[in-house]
């Protein structure tokens, strides 16, 4: 069936929680509202509020349940209405949902997913464009995906929902509608913790994820006619990392830019520099560069333009690489 | 007065009946300029409100959150503040911003989606817009602490919705408030609605007003569309605050008229019915009979002040479109009190990557 | 039982006077054996309690967080308590852990530095010592949720300390609860401190349980010190909350009679005369009394009493201390279900460079 | 005077105070107690309970009442008693203390200090070992320090309570009382934003900060020993970084090794390593390396000498950077 990535999201939740009746979803606005983006639309209707479950508006209970539901043979999924919403719920994150199976020997785990819309591009309001995901991949014990696409968001949730971690389901914002895609009906999973390679090119490696991945094809196809091929790692799952799929195209191209729409300092681009230049040292022709948004606050709607990368500054990135 | 009304017995505060007669006991007895000037102050934000619905759907405004039915709260608490008085707003305050003489260009500036909306002119003592929800609650009580280490004679009102109370700042700011005894007056706006949560499924208190016994300082609820009443009681509670007799909670309870905001469609999750039983209040048309029976309302100063209001609004429009985007020293600009190094390369490599006219 | 007594009029609930007499109306009615049993908890708490001061005295345990004074609350709760219910705990909860059947050389395993000790043993219900202040509360809610939705005839109980009920998660987790009518029985340990603030500068409410209000449900304040009374509380809302019938607050007035942990030194902050008046309340010697009038106490069972209790400890002691260190293996493999490879990669080279005997 | 690192901060609190009124100390146990470090011994007596205010138990508040008295005039110091304990207060830093200034084009400003205990190795309980610097290295606007030594403590406290941005201070528990030195009793400035080369070397550059200076000396001693000369660079202000002192260090020694006490994934030593990579690739005759703990949680007390580097694992890559 043709769908937007938002209703790929709402079949996965639909899907699995017919399969698995321990899922339950919470969240500010979930259930009659159906999400503010739609994404739990129909979930109420069918599944009634036992486990469509609004809740008042408090993030770090909702976390802090969620916990709680978990470990006590539930599988909760929680819905942050935006990643800049999410800060509230940071100690029962980092302190808890991540560790509780450590603290406990795995006595109790929490498999929890955490599922926020995130990212720039849609003119939102101040705090509605954040792309922290950085500040979560250095968590140990928690899992954080971003898809790229409205199949992968379909399977990589599934995977989500049916695995033993607790998960973050960044989401990105500007991709729920951007464009419709195929995407089975019957359920499916598409494997955490690996890196697809989603375009082939013989003379650089972009590594991106979620909304930059369209900005990554669009400068990969200028570059193209430039005569550059670039190959596209989508990493997908941001931590733990595929490293070893970045690595293998690196290694093969010789050269690496990494694109994120979060600051660079910091950013997950560090991450991944770091590693190709650990471990991948030899095989570089030029050195890693980042293409990333400035180390500023998202501007607001009529300025955001200026903030994250498009085609044209990775293309110039590129012009950089091959020229070195 | 506060005292009087006690929310654990479900009395609540209020001044005009539906049929716009004052309770005698309870009037605060402005004078008729006043009075009109409320009444002036009502009618702008209703007109400027609709004007951002409107620029809204033709593109020229971001998504926003409108303020209708919520006039009386908003223009009867700004009405009693000072000059010296601080204002930490949520983002459903337009009445109280325009009460409190904040210039609606610079208002709708923000809206449109630019920062520079948010600089308050110098002079004013409003802060930013609290978009997170509740976060403005400690800062508030900050304020307060400020207030009364420095020894101004001042209060510090702070306004957030029903939903924010769920919030932990709700609750660590109100404690520390009752802890430090700060001159603050915390406002919640009870409309009902958290976006498409209602007010019983936001928390299982009978009122928002009995949480200040959680504080160890007064609650009191507040017909919300009530313009005198929420007057007669910030009024009080202010005066209380300035003279260092502690904060004071006020919930004010009303209703959200329209949408959540232009992104949300309220009628996925209310009934006509209630709506339609809400719009029967509606705070303007009680005031107006109360003017009409106090002799300070006819159509012809009706037209008037709909003329004056229209007008000064599509000024506003008209100065806040005028103005330029933002640049990319702008953005840059106010990271860091001074720049640092890293931050002057990656401005100099941004402004290279955009055609020259839009640095 | 609990509704007899207004936290607002500063009604205390007490069944046992400072010479152990019980009033008739409010005793529990507990059997002999029960009565005898809980006085041994509360020794071998007591005991316990001063093992563990002693051990960290000679650098065999870590920075602990004394129990001493706090003993017929912590006893009297979970002695009320089912095997069916859940417990997530604070981290002074000694009496309660033994009470539920914790083995105590896995506590004293935990407090020796060890994360092994805080594997609940299967079959018991009890949640990892919080140590984020407040944290553990809406967990404990969560779980009220889970037992109301998968219809488990079980309560949920959580403690914390006073200073907690100033956190953002202590009024989130207790409103949910309000709203979702959970299973939940909140305890707040009020021993007037959160390490050297006293309870007044805490919160301006006259009393925690008053906190309850904001959030629709019942809150009582017991006497702390009296076994009896925090039973007869604990029981009368743990049975209402395995009925369906909501949450409860119950506060237990009480007082820390050592320093907060072994890395205080309370006497930097409170007098003398204050922590002596206290003394004079220990609620081991109040319910001694008790037993006594009752025949059920006498200085021979005394002795056996506290022969019995120094040997479980010494017992724990040894098997706690026999214990191996954790390995790299242990630390790294709870990270995730499944180990990542840079992560069996990273636990290779930590091995690496270790000396043999370490790994 | 000899002093530890405590009472050098202590002293620079006092003097700082004495000067100028605005600043007040805000915290849990600051006041009568002193801080349970004793980090603001004698400031209660000396300044009284409107200056050293003790605070319900609520970081959240803590912090978000310091923005409002800092828009207001004064000048907050919270302390957080644990880095462990910071997150609670997560959303005010990151949603409001960072930004204040950019979202009111300069009319507001947070001048704020936040000051917190930080690091393992005193075998504390759980939560009160975290070293997780990279959260705050991320977000635009905020400054975070780290002192190595008692008399840097006091300077660069003292810098930080003059200057206008608000400043994450975060104190090595470890350092508190591991050594006395000589600290001047008068009131001086450490500049912010400088890195400090500690100990020249020809042959590598080892960064680091607070706790792991002391061990990268040791390491640095027993390199020597076996000919290798280490030169070590004390990054002191963590961010905005101060990336010049490391890449001219580098370039002279051709090999870098940064030391963290976080996690290796997303610590701030991505970042440098990414920095290098990028900017100084051609000068490196080996890849850069990072000693720090692994991706796991701090282990308690009895585990924790496994958990974070020490100079015998400085060592061996040490080795390995030399025989590349
Ligand atoms: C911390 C946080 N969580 C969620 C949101 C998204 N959100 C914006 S407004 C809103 C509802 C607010 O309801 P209420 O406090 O009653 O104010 P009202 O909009 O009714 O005036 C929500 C959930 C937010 N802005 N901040
Ligand atoms: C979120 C958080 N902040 C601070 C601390 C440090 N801390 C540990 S115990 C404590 C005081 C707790 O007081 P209270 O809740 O009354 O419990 P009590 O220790 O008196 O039993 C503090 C501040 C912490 N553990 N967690
Ligand atoms: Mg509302
Ligand atoms: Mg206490």
């Amino acid at each position: 069936m043709i769908m937007t990535m938002v209703q790929a999201i709402a079949q996965a939740l639909a899907g699995e929680m017919a399969r698995d009746d321990r899922i339950v979803v919470f969240g500010e606005d979930v259930g009659r509202d159906g999400g503010v983006f739609r994404a739990t639309d129909g979930l109420y209707d069918r599944f009634g509020p036992e486990r469509v479950m609004d809740t008042p508006l408090a993030e770090s209970a909702a976390v802090g349940a969620a916990i709680g539901m978990a470990a006590l043979g539930l599988r909760p999924v929680v819905e942050i209405q935006f990643m800049g919403f999410i800060y509230p719920a940071f100690n029962q994150i980092v302190s808890h949902v991540a560790r509780l199976r450590n603290r406990t020997r795995g006595r109790f785990t929490a498999p929890v997913v955490i599922r926020t819309p995130y990212g720039a591009g849609v003119g939102a309001l101040e705090h509605h464009s954040e792309s922290t995901e950085a500040l979560f991949c250095q968590i140990p014990g928690l899992t954080v995906v971003v898809p790229s696409s409205a199949s992968d968001a379909k399977g990589l949730l599934t995977a989500a929902l049916r695995g033993d971690d607790p998960v973050l389901f960044l989401e990105p914002t500007r991709l729920y509608r951007a464009e419709k895609q195929e995407v089975s009906e019957e359920p499916y999973e598409v494997p955490l913790r690996r890196a697809a390679v989603v375009r082939e090119g013989r003379d650089l490696t972009i590594v991106a994820w979620g909304a930059m991945i369209p900005v990554a094809r669009e400068a990969a196809a200028a570059a193209e006619a430039e005569g550059f091929g670039a190959e596209i790692v989508d990493l997908r799952t941001l931590s733990p990392m595929d490293r070893e799929t970045v690595l293998a195209s690196v290694r093969k191209t010789g050269r690496a830019l990494i694109l994120h729409e979060a600051p660079k300092t910091g950013g997950l681009g560090a991450e991944i520099a770091a590693t190709i230049g650990e471990r991948a040292l030899l095989s570089l022709n030029a050195p890693v560069l980042r293409v990333t948004a400035p180390d500023i606050t998202v501007p607001l709607a009529k300025s955001e333009d200026l903030y994250y990368p498009n085609a044209e500054r990775v293309l110039r990135s590129v012009r950089k690489l091959m020229e070195y | 007065m506060i005292e009087r009304f006690d929310p654990l017995k479900g009395e609540r505060l209020r001044v005009l009946d539906e049929d716009g007669r004052a309770a005698p006991d309870l009037d605060p007895g402005l004078s008729d300029a006043v009075l009109r000037a409320l009444y002036e102050r009502m009618v702008r934000t209703r007109t400027a409100d609709a004007k951002a619905l409107k620029l809204q759907r033709q593109g020229r405004l971001g998504t926003y959150a409108p303020s209708l039915g919520h006039e009386a709260a908003q223009v009867g608490l700004a009405s009693a503040m000072t000059a010296d008085d601080w204002f930490f707003p949520y983002f459903r305050d337009l009445g109280a911003y325009l009460t409190l003489g904040y210039p609606l260009a610079d208002y709708f500036h923000f809206w449109m989606g630019h920062e520079a909306g948010l600089r308050t002119p110098d002079g004013l003592n409003i802060f930013p817009i609290s978009i997170p929800v509740g976060s403005q609650i400690p800062q508030a009580v900050g304020a307060g602490i400020a207030v009364k280490s420095r020894k101004l004679r001042a209060a510090v009102v702070t306004t957030f919705g029903d939903g924010a109370t769920s919030e932990g700042d709700f609750h660590e700011g109100l404690n520390y408030a009752g802890v430090y005894r700060t001159p603050n007056v915390f406002v919640c706006i009870n409309n009902q609605y958290a976006i498409s949560v209602p007010r019983s499924h936001q928390t299982a208190a009978a009122t928002i007003a009995q949480k200040a016994l959680a504080y160890g300082f007064p609650g009191v609820q507040v017909d919300g569309n009530d313009v005198l009443a929420v007057y007669a009681a910030a009024r009080e509670a202010l005066a209380t605050a300035r003279s260092g007799g502690g904060p004071t909670l006020i919930e004010a309870y009303t209703y959200r008229l329209g949408d959540h905001t232009t992104s949300d469609d309220a009628a996925r999750y209310r009934a006509k019915e209630e709506v339609q039983e809400w719009v029967l209040k509606d705070p303007l048309a009680r005031f107006r009979r109360h003017l009409a029976l106090k002799g300070l309302w006819d159509e012809a100063s009706e037209k008037e002040i709909q003329a004056a209001a229209a007008d000064s609004v599509e000024k506003a429009v008209a100065e806040a479109e005028a103005r330029p985007p933002a640049s990319v020293d702008d953005i840059f600009a106010y990271t860091y009190a001074a720049m640092p190094p890293d931050l002057e390369i990656q401005r100099a490599e941004l402004k290279a990557s955009l055609p020259e006219g839009r640095r």
